[in-house]
């Protein structure tokens, strides 16, 4: 265990996996609410990582492409060192955009590092206020 | 709209026995007539030219599931033919599988004015009519496959021809189609599980029907809901050596059904007979028994057939008969898209490239010019390439100039494979030439009589006819066909003029209008009681194992832009 | 019961790709109170959401609403003036719609895409490579004995899937229903559809193509050379797996986004097609991309037979350019290729990777759609639309390309797509036309 | 007779000019102000070669052979460079975008920067020189075609993307650096040489041979070892494959 700034480095080249989920596609024409954020801006992990990491809340789950913060749920499921967030804007915000030349990006299978952290989950409205403006 | 007069040009319109004349067709809103006042008329001067009715297509796939499945496999041949929009005109793409536009627009440019698709599977036709009315130009219709219907089986192997009348009605109806279609009778059902059937007198797994007894009851159903055109067969074992037995057994199947009304005689249109008409037991030894099949059908009156013409290139066969296409793939290994439809048909689909240098492709080239050259009557064989299948429809004009040319034909033989020797276009077939009155039959005049469009005024220019016109750049009077090929591909290629109704839609081989055409509907009367018995069983089908509910399977009237129901002359039993 | 109260049936659900049109509801005072035998997702869209009020033209930063009329004016000025605009979105909207779309992507030079760009578009390159032995959904459920789920999470993602057409349905050769079928789900990790199974396995993440292969070479005799293990699996589990294949009456695969999405993506989905393809050297053996949308399938349909191409077309240069990875949506945004676009039945702000975005944020944005979403807060010009089948009827595809019509259950205050789409178009054709 | 056209970028582009026409084929038996007014297009509009370009023309030419074309600066947003060109030569001072030398029959393209996707796209001749790196597709073929690069020599300095050598028939691929996964899929003839490493070599090909001499590589799992020999003086291991394909996977790959 590494404490650094406040959040823990808990494991890195975790595979994150992202997919659909039927309380995201019930929300779906209702993404701009609260109820969706609960549903979506999720990170499904092993009881075994979270206990071994510490994480209680949220974490930042960070890849080569960016990062994001959102609310750690347990998954016993989901094999170790395996996350799963749901499809949607907060897994957008670390997959790969790259598309291996196919037009697909990579949605499934990104080597990701995840930080348990107090921060809060950002509102649809502020996460996509981060795309805007700036250089590419 | 004008008036519109075509003068001095060389009329060929056989159905009215007018064998290349030099005579004016007058059009009056949209319909040929006797005379008009020439100040007020649109003037075509067609002096020294070819003048004929509207083309009309018997059997091509043109539009609808597999069609679409084919082109979206295949975007290196959308690729190879693209043409960029024109002012008037959409982007054109496809070598053998062509977009609606390119569909339209082609088959416009050759002179064609009337498109049937000759392959609908029921629970997809909906799809089916989605295309035919983003076709410009042509007039449309579509027959719908009844071939492995389910409760059709069944009502076979009970007897119950009055519930299986009602049934083919109900179909009729439900799709906005116009004629009964079979592929494979039975044995797509057997492909269901991964097998086949390949004589008439076979059994299909569970239903325990047989081809021949599928085709002789609906050609009785045929007769009695007194549609105008016979049924329309694609024979069991397409495409295999030895098969000519097979086809021959078809056509007498159905030899004791008397034609349920007066204007056709045939009670079994035979299509794409090239694929039916080998000889040989093997790839190797395949072999052309053309010979059968026209001494059948120059002694018979109830089979009529079309060429299903084979053409050397790359093109892409798609067909009904899934179980065929997956013995090409096999042969091939080519890429394979294969959809059997619950309770009904299947399909498949393969890329081809067809070969003067191999010996089956030669012997399946020579095989079509064989039939359209040795039947004496041309109104029993219409001239198809059963597109895209054996070829595109666009080389219909090589076709017509082979037909035309034994010089253009002897130069060809020259470079195929030796197994030219196994047909009879070397021999029986030699010097043999079709004339442009010849050519008139077999691209529209035998189509029309054997759709029995004639009263609808398709494929012939008496008054009443539909304004449906092609003029064509060969002056008879100075064609020397045989020695000019050339002449009459391009002539055929791009006419001079399409009229479509009275509106001129090409000139000069460039497309200059784009109205949209009919689509041709059977609405088939039932009696009310035989009918509510025959929806008691078909509603147990859709309730049971259909994936889809019976209120949400007929197409709906607006998929139809300007639908024409087709006058039908039922018999008794069932008015 | 309220004697205004209107009973339909058999409506069709806009929602999946299942396309269901088992659906009852009940409509009161123009409104729909009542849905049965939807699942959740069905029965939430149906009965509604909040939506966008009133059409708007972003000023100054801030959403401003304007009339019908302005907003179509701005958007074809927009698109008119562009050198290679983006009409991205489709999926959640009728053929008749797509039409419409397809001829205004034709009218101003522009690339025109759906979701399948991040969907089943590797699918599309994958039957463009091998083909697609396949079938519709009822000979599934009729004949099917081994059904195997790929890369699919059914239970979630199309929730009534299993009941209507697959593993829990009784067919005419399969009267015993589940007892008759035997279920495999081959996946990266449990999930609720796996636990239906009667086998899991479980295969490392982006090792799906491996795996096939080895099963492939099974197949062709040639197990000799496979290592003992695969991608996680053991071989004699791949051998057991080869075998059950083999001796099935009917088999299918079922895939999902699982080998669309991975590593290897399309080729993942080809080596499921020739896999396929071999078993009917064996048996019969069909296999199905589990679409998403409920016409996600129709857009590809029309665009094929309108352009010849199913997604991921180019239309700038006059005629059709098909090039996924070059025209699909993400790579032209990505690399801030297009200057402009028109987003229409479809939410890219949520479904599309940040860089993406990024792009998206510095063009003029069109987006017309019946609800506010991530991709209103980069839209300049907003169109309120009604929402098709619920307020607009027309054409959708189901995933086995079976077309179904939607319905008008009730009145809306909006435009269908297809007629706004159409008033973009004529103001398009006003403005080149006065040039 | 020789004649050399300098193409500089007038100003830098957000959306990307399709240059398929400023080939030597092209610009051969022309003047100045014909050269400059060649259209190519940007988006859908097609514009005058001179409009995006500053056009240099020195000498004169009538066949092809004859031309050279040096495209100076950044092409990052030039698509199509030297597509389909039967002779002459075309040096880019800078990286090219997408389907540099696509369809190229004959001549040499020297590109001293990177290339972006589908560099020699269905090659049919020639040479193809990327001194930086290549993207995806380097000498692959066309969506849903059976046969790609069907002659020619491609050479990348740096590493090139996935798929090289996608559906390759006849022609060589030497990536000097590293490659991305599956060169040589589904390849039927040629060859490919790959200095470095690569991921899932040789995927479903049927014939041809695919040489990669790095030390990282993930191998299929369906390749049968078929002992050692001798490749450019190095001793490696020769496999058979692709075996998953029924019958007809009968390609070599050599591994170290």
């Amino acid at each position: 265990m590494n404490m650094a700034g406040g959040t823990v480095v808990i494991k890195s080249n975790i595979k994150l996996v992202t997919g659909r989920l039927i309380e995201q596609g019930v929300l779906l024409e209702d993404k701009m609410s609260e109820a969706y954020r609960d549903v979506v801006a999720v990170c499904e992990m092993n009881g075994k990582d979270m206990n071994e990491y510490n994480v209680k809340s949220n974490v930042r789950v960070k890849s080569e492409f960016g990062e994001v913060v959102v609310k750690a749920k347990r998954n016993d499921e989901n094999p170790p060192s395996m996350v799963f967030i749901p499809m949607g804007p907060w897994a957008n915000a670390v997959i790969g955009p790259n598309t291996g030349g196919c037009g697909m990006p990579q949605f499934k299978g990104i080597d990701v590092e995840v930080k348990a952290t107090k921060d809060k989950v950002l509102i649809v409205e502020d996460l996509m206020k981060t795309y805007m403006g700036g250089v590419d | 709209m004008a008036d519109m007069i075509i003068k001095n040009g060389t009329v060929y319109d056989p159905l009215n026995n007018i064998p290349g004349e030099k005579k004016d067709i007058c059009i009056k809103d949209g319909k040929v007539t006797d005379k008009i006042k020439e100040k007020d008329a649109t003037v075509i001067d067609a002096k020294g030219k070819t003048v004929m009715p509207g083309g009309v297509e018997i059997h091509a796939h043109i539009a609808g599931a597999k069609v679409n499945a084919g082109r979206l496999m295949r975007p290196e041949d959308a690729w190879m033919g693209k043409v960029p929009k024109g002012k008037l005109t959409r982007a054109e793409s496809g070598s053998s599988i062509f977009n609606v536009y390119a569909t339209g627009y082609k088959y416009a440019r050759m002179g064609y004015t009337t498109l049937f698709e000759a392959a609908v599977p029921p629970l997809l036709a909906r799809h089916t009519h989605e295309e035919l009315e983003e076709i410009p130009i042509a007039d449309k219709g579509a027959y719908v496959l009844m071939d492995n219907n389910w409760l059709g089986m069944e009502y076979i192997k009970n007897g119950e021809i009055d519930k299986l009348a009602a049934l083919s009605a109900w179909f009729l109806k439900a799709t906005k189609c116009m004629v009964l279609k079979f592929v494979n009778p039975g044995g797509n059902e057997a492909w269901g599980w991964g097998k086949n059937l390949i004589e008439v007198n076979e059994h299909t797994p569970h239903f325990e029907v047989t081809p021949a007894e599928i085709l002789n009851a609906f050609a009785e159903v045929n007769e009695r809901l007194g549609l105008p055109h016979s049924i329309h067969v694609h024979c069991n074992n397409l495409g295999h050596p030895g098969n000519v037995g097979t086809t021959i057994d078809t056509f007498n199947a159905v030899k004791d059904i008397k034609p349920g009304r007066s204007d056709r005689k045939a009670i079994l249109h035979a299509t794409h007979a090239q694929f039916h008409a080998y000889g040989g037991s093997n790839w190797k030894d395949v072999e052309s028994e053309s010979k059968v099949i026209v001494d059948y059908i120059n002694s018979n009156d109830h089979v009529t057939i079309d060429m299903g013409q084979l053409m050397f290139g790359d093109t892409t066969t798609m067909t009904a008969d899934g179980a065929m296409e997956y013995d090409l793939h096999k042969l091939s290994r080519r890429k394979w898209i294969n959809c059997d439809v619950e309770l009904e048909t299947g399909s498949g689909i393969i890329p081809v490239r067809y070969s003067p240098k191999v010996a089956v492709n030669t012997v399946q080239w020579a095989i079509g010019l064989e039939l359209a050259l040795l039947i004496k009557d041309k109104t029993k064989i219409a001239l198809t390439t059963d597109h895209p299948n054996a070829a595109p429809f666009t080389k219909y004009p090589e076709i017509i100039a082979l037909l035309m040319s034994s010089t253009m034909r002897d130069g060809m033989m020259k470079g195929v494979h030796e197994s030219i020797k196994r047909t009879l276009l070397p021999s029986e077939c030699a010097g043999i030439e079709l004339t442009l009155e010849d050519i008139a039959k077999i691209t529209r005049g035998t189509q029309a009589k054997l759709l029995n469009f004639v009263e609808l005024g398709k494929g012939h220019l008496a008054p009443g006819a539909d304004g449906d016109v092609a003029v064509y750049d060969i002056d008879p009077d100075k064609l020397d066909g045989s020695r000019n090929p050339d002449q009459i591909i391009n002539a055929f290629r791009k006419a001079i003029y399409t009229i479509k109704g009275g509106e001129i839609v090409v000139k000069d081989g460039e497309v200059v209008a784009t109205p949209m055409g009919r689509t041709f509907i059977a609405n088939p009367e039932i009696d009310e009681s035989l009918n509510k018995a025959m929806l008691e069983d078909l509603t147990e089908k859709f309730v049971h194992y259909y994936s889809v509910n019976m209120a949400n399977y007929p197409v709906q009237s607006r998929y139809l832009r300007n639908p024409f129901e087709i006058p039908l002359k039922p018999s008794k039993e069932v008015a | 019961m309220n004697p205004d109260s209107t009973i339909v049936t058999d409506v069709v659900c806009p929602l999946c790709g299942s396309l269901c049109d088992d659906i009852t509801v009940r409509i009161e005072n123009g409104k729909i109170v009542e849905v049965r035998d939807a699942c959740d997702m069905g029965e939430s869209k149906i009965l509604g959401h909040d939506r966008i009020k009133s059409p708007m033209i972003r000023e100054k930063g801030e959403l401003k609403e304007v009339s019908y009329e302005k907003a179509v004016k701005k958007s074809a000025e927009i698109l008119a003036k562009s050198k290679r605009p983006l009409l991205y979105g489709w999926s959640s909207t009728t053929c008749e719609a797509h039409e419409k779309g397809i001829k205004l992507a034709a009218e101003v030079g522009g690339i025109v895409d759906n979701t399948a760009t991040v969907c089943h578009g590797p699918s599309v390159i994958a039957i463009q490579t091998v083909g697609l032995p396949s079938c519709t959904l009822g000979q599934i459920k009729n004949r099917a004995d081994l059904i195997v789920y790929w890369g699919s999470n059914q239970s979630q993602a199309h929730p009534r899937h299993m009941s209507r057409y697959s593993s829990f349905i009784r067919g005419f050769f399969r009267e015993e229903g589940r007892k008759a079928k035997y279920v495999v789900v081959i996946d990266v990790r449990d999930t609720t559809t796996t636990n239906v199974a009667d086998e899991f396995i479980k295969v490392e993440p982006g090792h799906d193509y491996k795996l096939l292969s080895a099963l492939r070479a099974v197949l062709a005799d040639k197990a000799d050379v496979l290592p003992d293990d695969v991608g996680g699996v053991p071989k004699d589990a791949i051998m057991n797996l080869a075998e059950r294949m083999k001796k099935a009456e009917f088999g299918v695969i079922f895939f999902g986004m699982g080998l669309t999405q991975s590593r290897s993506r399309y080729n993942n989905v080809v080596n499921a097609i020739a896999l396929t393809r071999e078993l009917n050297q064996f048996t019969k053996f069909v296999i199905m991309p589990m679409r998403g949308h409920y016409n996600v399938t129709g857009f590809g349909q029309v665009l094929t037979w309108e352009t010849g191409y199913p997604y991921a077309v180019d239309l700038s240069r006059g005629y059709a350019w098909y090039n996924p990875g070059e025209t699909t949506s993400t790579d032209v945004l990505n690399r801030g290729e297009c200057d402009s676009a028109l987003i229409i039945a479809s939410d890219p702000g949520a479904h599309f990777p940040g860089k993406s975005l990024k792009h998206l944020s510095k063009i003029p944005v069109i987006q017309v759609d019946p609800y506010h979403n991530p991709t209103t807060e980069f839209a300049d010009v907003v169109i309120p639309s009604a929402v098709a089948g619920i307020e607009a009827e027309g054409c959708a595809y189901r995933m086995d390309n079976v077309p179904i019509m939607v319905r008008k259950l009730i009145d809306s205050e909006y435009k269908s797509d297809e007629e706004i789409i159409d008033d973009v178009l004529n103001k398009v054709m006003e403005i080149r036309g006065g040039k | 007779m020789a004649m050399t056209i300098t193409l500089k970028l007038k100003e830098a582009i957000m959306v990307p000019i399709e240059a398929d026409s400023a080939t030597p084929d092209n610009f051969a038996g022309n003047a100045e102000k014909d050269i400059k007014a060649i259209k190519v297009w940007h988006g859908n509009t097609e514009v005058a070669l001179d409009r995006l370009f500053d056009v240099n023309v020195n000498g004169n030419a009538d066949k092809p052979a004859d031309v050279k074309i040096i495209f100076d600066g950044d092409m990052s947003r030039v698509k199509h460079i030297g597509e389909g060109m039967t002779d002459g030569e075309i040096v880019v001072n800078g990286d090219v975008d997408m389907h540099a030398g696509a369809l190229m029959e004959g001549g040499k393209i020297t590109v001293k920067g990177n290339a972006d996707g589908w560099a020699g796209r269905n090659m049919k001749g020639g040479e193809l020189i990327i001194e930086g790196n290549a993207g995806h597709y380097v000498g692959s073929g066309y969506r849903g075609e059976a046969r790609g690069m069907r002659g020619g020599k491609i050479t990348v300095n740096g590493d090139a993307g996935d798929y090289v050598g996608n559906q390759l028939a006849e022609g060589e691929i030497c990536i000097n650096g590293n490659a991305g996964l599956m060169p040589g899929l589904d390849m039927r003839g040629g060859k490919i040489i790959i200095d470095g490493s690569a991921a899932l070599p040789g995927a479903g090909m049927l014939k041809g041979t695919v040489i990669v001499k790095g030390d990282n590589i993930e191998m299929m799992p369906t390749f049968g070892a078929d002992g050692t020999e001798t490749v450019d003086g190095v001793e490696m291991k020769k496999f058979v494959g692709d075996l998953a394909v029924r019958g007809r996977g009968k390609g070599t790959l050599y591994v170290k």
